[in-house]
């Protein structure tokens, strides 16, 4: 299996008033082909900041560097901003949190859809055999989405639409470029239960569907062990842990893998008192060189001061503990 | 459908608007001191003459009655006759003359105030933080501090007196020569419109600058949807309601500056119209100019209430 | 007013001939090329510092800027030369025949402008009309001596007077007298109203219309009596509501001819190769009126006191910027044979008198009184500078209250004021200098002036037909007037005209008959 | 904050170096009329000689004053209708609203202009326009606000411990929603001066000798080809004050309102 996606020593700084504090530092990981993987965290931990790095849509206050970032097999972290800007929607898109603010408020449902083909007209020239082709496409993948009459809504508003219609939208407007990578980033966090169970399964379905990879980003971990091939757990900027989902759902590694894993079955279980991780995430300013972790860490013990490293536990599994230092 | 329904829904509270605006204004004119007969009839008003001109004009009758048969009149167009500026005269006459060039200039005006603020409000919000916007946004500052009159007379003295370029009294109708209504227009247009375009620069700088940083800009962007394309359709799309709706508040202010500068430029509208007539007293004429100024807010308030809702899908809901 | 016509009052039709008509005022400067191309078929005489004209019917006419287009419109018996002699208009000649009979022969030929001939009739009806006792003309008291007037054949006519009456003559010239000739087959159970919205008279240009507020438009009459005059078909009178913008306007190319110049820029424009200014002392006079029935001014010391307490030099510099005269009584100095030379002690910047005569008032310093002034502009400073002066020397509390023209007319009329600014322009005659303003019942006496002495000498003048004999009787009856101060005279203005180089032909009067000077303009 | 500084030096100038300059305000000296700017005159002097310079300082102390009490008028009056309406609602608060909306409906200076007419001209008077002018601006910003607060738990929470309601408007809500009043005023202010300034300049407010502002351009408008310094300079101290005013406004509304600080970082 092939990558689609090699991220290495990716590094991500915001320049603010108070200095600058680097949110998302020594990042490697890949994306194959055709599989979801799920990047997951407590909010914060840096998955949005650090999937907005590669696709280059961060503020202009942050800086993004890289040792090398391939995609399709070659080199983007040097493209050109117009270069780039070619890969965007046409090749990788985002799905973002809030389906609400992320339709044009003035404009139909049917515009973004017209502008979106206009977008990849030459990486989709069908959308434009005929007048009407790409509203076909459209409805098409609206009904496969779950809007039935996808037609009827091209015409309507986004403040017309209900959240959970607005994020299938949003799917079914990505999907209209066909791009080869989709950055899913925590679409159902503002929709209720059963919507965001249907939407479950709606990426599901696209993931054996259309032949593209997402990078699924979570801090749920029911939802990754429904849908994810791979995980990759991320803790204070940094990916503290790799492996194939049910690796690391059933025998999480790194003392904060463990925690979220129990936190999630406790809340299947519905038991009564939480057992949760003590402690909060590291504020970006106090942060030392050391296991970022640390402060929370049940295990911490002497050398955790030091800087630790992904430590490659089996074939496709790494996990930055010292615990795990032997192995 | 829904756009003729809220259309409908604001003609009405317009209308209603007006009526009760111009019962006001009677009531008040009414209850002004000074007797108009007096300041009507000039040298040697004698008892009877002040006692007819007093039966001509009504002035003696039920305060009820006279407020009926005026706004019947109003309605009809016929705001009586002048007093004392031009004796006699029908108002609606005097003011038919005149509306078309106040309009004109408080158009000019606010086309201009448009123009430059766009410029302005734009480069401001694009160069955010750099040179250009704080030199366009203290431009604006400036802008909104200078008293409109007094900007005329340094235009005259600029542009007429110093460098004879444009007349520095006097205007031509529309009706007459458009070419000649242009250049006559130009310096009372400008001076009324320097703080109008600073107030509208500002607004737009604000959304701007706020639209540029929703959730949906991103989104384009992630779409690759070019930054060109993404300004136009996506920032500057969303910016043009609240600055719609800030030219339709600022329409009083102008106005209230196209009153005093058609005065400084011997502009003959009805702004030069209403100091004649609060000079010489002329209380119909003085109440006359007030309803129309009052009409003209409202229908501009109107018109933009129906261009936001036509912009903005939300509004019609 | 009824529907239809409501209606069509606001229709576009309306608006366009409005508009139209509003904008001919004011130009720029290429549709001023394209009138010059005509070569200057229009005369643009802009009427500065006023934007009101009411009536145009003569006998009702009350306010300089009516009669600026009166002049134009009518004709008189008589007229005055740039010399201000009277000579023969309307009248080709006239005698005296007895004290108290004049006989005018007409001249023949003469139309209105609708093509009725002018005949004695006219006359007749005009000077009736005018005097009418129960009339309402401003002017009747002019002609209250006039006993009859007989018609001896059409082209002849009878004046009787009760008793001898020297201003006659100058009254029934053509000035701010209300005796310019209408038409009888027009008013003679006419409607008054229409006829003073659409004047008909004989003179050199027949009116056309008129925007209220904005200008007058006249075109010349075909069948003027003066061979080829007018010499310039078209006239409009834009109405210019400040004298500043007046200037502006010329300068502006806007204007030909101004009816007046503001002080303040006369030197400057002196200088200025694009303007041509013309200047004369004028036939006015600017005083403080007082209400004798009031304190404190019931005090002739007070009043003295006052007339002594400011420095009338000064003033003419600071208010006119020097473009006047100070005021040695109410006649003003271009009335050269009635006007006293040697300047009046009583009229006269004397601080140390002033005080003195304050002594002798039952009113010491700190007095409170409040000066009625109007409108911005010189007459506002007028009064600052009157009331500021005579503080400053008597330590008074004089109080400047700025109201609107026409209410303090009124206010002036009716005796409900104490002291305020005043003064008449195009007077020509003594007579309405001094009886008309201090005669017990002079109608401009608002002062409640009453000097048995004085009365009778400006009678004895009245009926003194020498010159000579009635200036020496008016300049006795001034300098006994002065003893009284009823009230406080302070200059005389300059009157000017103002023009571009173009404008030629132009004669300027003192009494600034502008109008009537129109029909001489040969180029513009 | 350039607003505050401009503000400061301005108070500065009309409380202080007013009493300062060597010349009087309305003491007139024949012998230095119409004298262009110089050292001694930095604004030069008028037709009555009287130094250009000082009697800005003192007009822009009356015209401030109108202005203050003017706009103070209005944010008393206005704030309490636009409060009381948005609180007791119903009939009161439509009646009372629409009111305000129609005195907004008419252009402001057209309102003033109206009033002058009606009233008559002279300081106080300019007030009540002023204040006129701008009740409908403080009554729709209070009865706005009002509605939000009064929704607040501790509001309700007052509420139903039975507390009057004036004490409750007072004590509950007024300190809440004081600041963007302020703000509002501030920049009222600045509107004020021009509104008199405005009516001063037609002659149709106050009335000289009182020095304001707009009675000085208007003496300087009269002869401004002949003196133009007189009109423009004194302009110029208008604009600086309203500079200062509107600048010292924004400053303000960025402090209040922490989501425009925040942007205009």
């Amino acid at each position: 299996m092939s990558n689609l996606l090699e991220v290495r020593g990716l590094q991500t700084t915001f320049q603010l008033r108070g200095g600058a504090i680097k949110v998302v530092e020594g990042v490697d990981f890949d994306v194959r082909s055709g599989e979801v993987l799920g990047l997951i965290g407590e909010s914060g931990s840096g998955k949005t900041v650090t999937c907005m790095s590669i696709l280059r849509l961060l503020p202009e206050h942050a800086s993004v560097k890289a040792d090398h970032l391939v995609f399709e097999g070659r080199e983007i972290a040097t493209l050109d901003e117009s270069e780039f800007r070619g890969l965007r929607g046409r090749r990788m898109a985002m799905i973002f949190q809030d389906p609400v603010g992320s339709f044009n408020p003035v404009k139909t449902i049917g515009w973004h859809f017209r502008h979106v083909s206009r977008r990849v007209s030459d990486s989709r020239p069908e959308l434009f055999r005929d007048r009407g082709a790409w509203k076909r496409e459209a409805a098409a993948l609206l009904r496969r989405v779950g809007i039935p009459h996808g037609k009827d809504i091209l015409g309507s508003y986004p403040h017309q639409l209900s959240g959970g219609m607005l994020q299938r939208a949003l799917v079914a407007l990505v999907l209209q470029m066909r791009p080869a990578l989709i950055v899913a980033d925590e679409p159902t966090t503002n929709l209720d239960n059963i919507v965001e169970h249907q939407i479950v399964e709606l990426f599901r379905g696209l993931k054996d569907e259309f032949q593209s990879s997402f990078i699924f980003i979570t801090h749920d971990m029911s939802i990754a062990a429904k849908l994810c091939d791979r995980i990759a757990v991320m803790y204070a900027g940094q990916i503290v842990e790799v492996g194939r989902a049910e690796d690391v759902l059933n025998d999480p590694k790194h003392p904060y893998s463990q925690g979220l894993v129990r936190t999630a079955t406790e809340l299947a279980a519905r038991v009564e008192r939480l057992q949760e991780i003590p402690g909060e995430l590291p504020n970006w300013r106090s942060m030392t060189g050391g296991c970022r972790f640390k402060p929370r860490c049940p295990h911490g013990r002497a050398g955790c001061e030091s800087p630790q490293p992904m430590r490659r536990l089996t074939q496709g599994r790494e996990v930055r503990c010292l615990q795990h230092e032997a192995s | 459908m829904k756009t003729l329904r809220y259309f409908i829904g604001r003609l009405l509270i317009a209308v209603t608007m007006m009526v009760i605006g111009a019962l006001a204004v009677f009531l008040v004119m009414k209850a002004a001191p000074g007797d108009p007969a007096l300041a009507a009839l000039g040298e040697q008003a004698t008892p009877d003459a002040i006692a007819a001109f007093r039966a001509e004009h009504g002035l003696d009758a039920p305060l009820i009655e006279q407020f009926v048969s005026w706004l019947r009149d109003m309605i009809g167009g016929d705001f009586g006759r002048s007093l004392t500026i031009a004796g006699g005269e029908s108002i609606s006459k005097l003011i038919a003359g005149r509306l078309p060039n106040t309009i004109f200039v408080g158009l000019y005006a606010v086309l201009f105030a448009t123009a430059i603020s766009l410029v302005i409000g734009s480069v401001a919000a694009l160069r955010r933080g750099k040179l250009s916007d704080t030199l366009a946004t203290s431009v604006a500052a400036v802008g909104v501090s200078m008293p409109d009159f007094w900007l005329g007379y340094v235009l005259i003295l600029l542009f007429a007196l110093t460098l004879g370029w444009l007349p520095s009294y006097g205007f031509t109708s529309p009706f007459e020569s458009l070419s000649g209504a242009l250049v006559t227009g130009l310096l009372p247009a400008l001076a009324i419109s320097a703080p109008m375009a600073a107030v509208f620069a500002r607004t737009l700088r604000t959304s701007l600058l706020e639209n540029a940083q929703r959730d949906y800009v991103t989104v384009a962007r992630s779409f690759g949807f070019s930054e060109r394309f993404v300004f136009r359709h996506y920032v500057f799309r969303n910016s043009i309601i609240p600055y719609i709706v800030i030219i339709g508040l600022q329409i009083r202010y102008l106005l209230g500056g196209v009153v005093v500068v058609e005065r400084v430029f011997g502009v003959p509208g009805v702004g030069s119209l209403m100091v004649d007539a609060a000079f010489a007293r002329d209380y119909p004429v003085v109440q006359a100019c007030t309803i129309v100024f009052l009409a003209i807010v409202l229908s501009v308030n109107l018109t933009v209430d129906v261009t936001c809702a036509a912009l903005d899908p939300k509004r019609t809901q | 007013m009824n529907e239809e016509r409501s209606v069509a009052t606001i229709s576009r039709r309306t608006l366009v001939k409005g508009a139209a008509a509003g904008s001919a005022a004011c130009l720029v400067p290429w549709s001023k090329m394209a009138w010059a191309a005509q070569d200057c078929s229009t005369l643009r005489a802009g009427i500065a510092g006023y934007s009101v004209v009411n009536v145009l019917d003569p006998a009702k006419a009350s306010l300089i800027p009516e009669f600026y287009v009166i002049w134009a419109l009518f004709n008189c018996l008589l007229k005055f030369n740039e010399k201000m002699e009277l000579v023969g208009d309307l009248a080709e000649s006239w005698e005296h025949t007895s004290p108290t009979l004049w006989r005018f022969k007409l001249r023949d030929g003469v139309t209105f402008h609708d093509g009725a001939p002018m005949t004695a009739e006219d006359v007749k009806f005009t000077l009736d009309r005018v005097r009418a006792k129960d009339g309402d003309s401003p002017h009747k008291d002019k002609f209250a001596s006039i006993s009859d007037i007989r018609v001896v054949d059409p082209l002849t006519v009878e004046i009787e007077m009760a008793e001898p009456f020297a201003p006659l003559l100058s009254y029934l010239a053509n000035a701010r007298t209300g005796s310019q000739i209408v038409p009888k087959h027009l008013l003679d159970g006419g409607d008054e109203r229409s006829f003073a919205d659409r004047p008909v008279g004989t003179g050199a240009y027949k009116f056309v219309s008129h925007q209220p507020n904005v200008e007058i438009v006249l075109e010349g009459h075909s069948g003027y009596f003066v061979p080829d005059q007018p010499f310039i078909p078209n006239v409009t009178m834009p109405l210019i509501p400040e004298e500043a913008s007046g200037v502006t306007a010329l300068l502006g190319g806007a204007i030909d001819l101004t009816s007046t110049a503001p002080f303040a820029d006369v030197p400057n424009l002196m200088q200025n190769p694009k303007v041509k200014v013309l200047r004369s002392p004028g036939l006015n006079t600017r005083f403080i009126a007082l209400n004798h029935q009031t304190a404190p001014f019931d005090d002739v010391h007070f009043r003295r006191a006052l007339s002594m307490a400011f420095d009338r030099e000064a003033m003419v510099q600071i208010v006119l910027f020097g473009e006047g005269t100070a005021a040695n009584g109410l006649i003003p100095a271009a009335l050269s044979w009635a006007h006293e030379p040697k300047r009046r002690p009583l009229m006269s910047f004397d601080p140390e008198r002033a005080k003195a005569e304050l002594e002798k008032s039952k009113y010491g310093p700190g007095t409170e009184a409040v000066v009625l002034t109007w409108g911005a502009g010189w007459w506002k400073r007028f009064a600052e500078l009157f009331a500021a002066q005579v503080n400053e020397t008597l330590g008074t509390r004089l109080r400047v209250e700025v109201s609107e023209a026409n209410t303090v007319y009124s206010r002036l009329r009716a005796k409900d004021y104490q002291a305020s600014i005043w003064g008449w322009l195009g007077l020509i005659d003594p007579d309405e200098y001094t009886y008309e303003i201090l005669h017990t019942d002079g109608w401009r006496n608002f002062h409640g002036y009453s000097n048995k002495d004085v009365d009778a000498l400006l009678e004895r003048a009245r009926g003194e037909m020498d010159q000579a004999r009635r200036g020496e009787i008016y300049k006795q009856a001034e300098s006994l007037m002065a003893e009284d101060a009823p009230v406080i005279c302070c200059f005389e203005s300059h009157v000017h005209n103002l023009m571009t180089p173009e404008v030629n032909g132009f004669v300027q009067l003192p009494y600034s008959a502008f109008g009537g000077q129109l029909a001489a303009v040969t180029s513009c | 904050m350039t607003g505050l500084a401009i503000t400061g030096i301005l108070l500065f100038a009309i409380l202080v170096v007013a009493h300062l300059m060597p010349y009087s305000p309305t003491e007139m000296s024949f012998t230095a009329v119409l004298k262009p700017p110089s050292w001694e005159h930095i604004f030069g002097t008028d037709s009555f000689g009287r130094d250009v310079f000082t009697r800005v300082l003192y007009g822009a102390r009356i015209s401030l004053l109108i202005s203050v009490c003017g706009v103070a008028l209005a944010m008393s009056i206005g704030t309490a209708i636009g409060m009381t309406a948005a609180y007791f609602g119903r009939l009161y608060d439509l009646v009372a609203m629409r009111f305000m909306d129609l005195l907004f409906s008419f252009p402001s200076f057209v309102l003033a202009l109206f009033l002058m007419v009606i009233l008559g001209f002279g300081v106080v008077n300019v007030m009540f326009a002023i204040a006129l002018v701008y009740m409908p601006l403080f009554a729709r910003l209070a009865h706005n606000m009002t509605l939000v607060v009064r929704e607040e738990p501790y509001v309700q929470a007052a509420r139903a411990t039975g507390q009057p309601s004036i004490r409750l408007l007072l004590r509950e809500i007024l300190p809440n929603i004081a600041a963007p009043l302020m703000v509002q005023a501030s920049i009222g202010v600045a509107f004020g001066i021009i509104i008199e300034a405005g009516l001063s300049f037609l002659g149709l407010g106050v009335q000289p000798p009182t020095p304001s502002l707009g009675v000085i351009m208007a003496d300087g408008q009269e002869y401004f080809r002949r003196a133009p310094w007189v009109l423009t300079m004194s302009g110029l101290a208008v604009c600086f004050a309203l500079l200062g005013l509107n600048l010292l406004g924004d400053g303000l509304r960025d402090l209040v309102d922490p989501r425009l600080r925040q942007r205009a970082e």
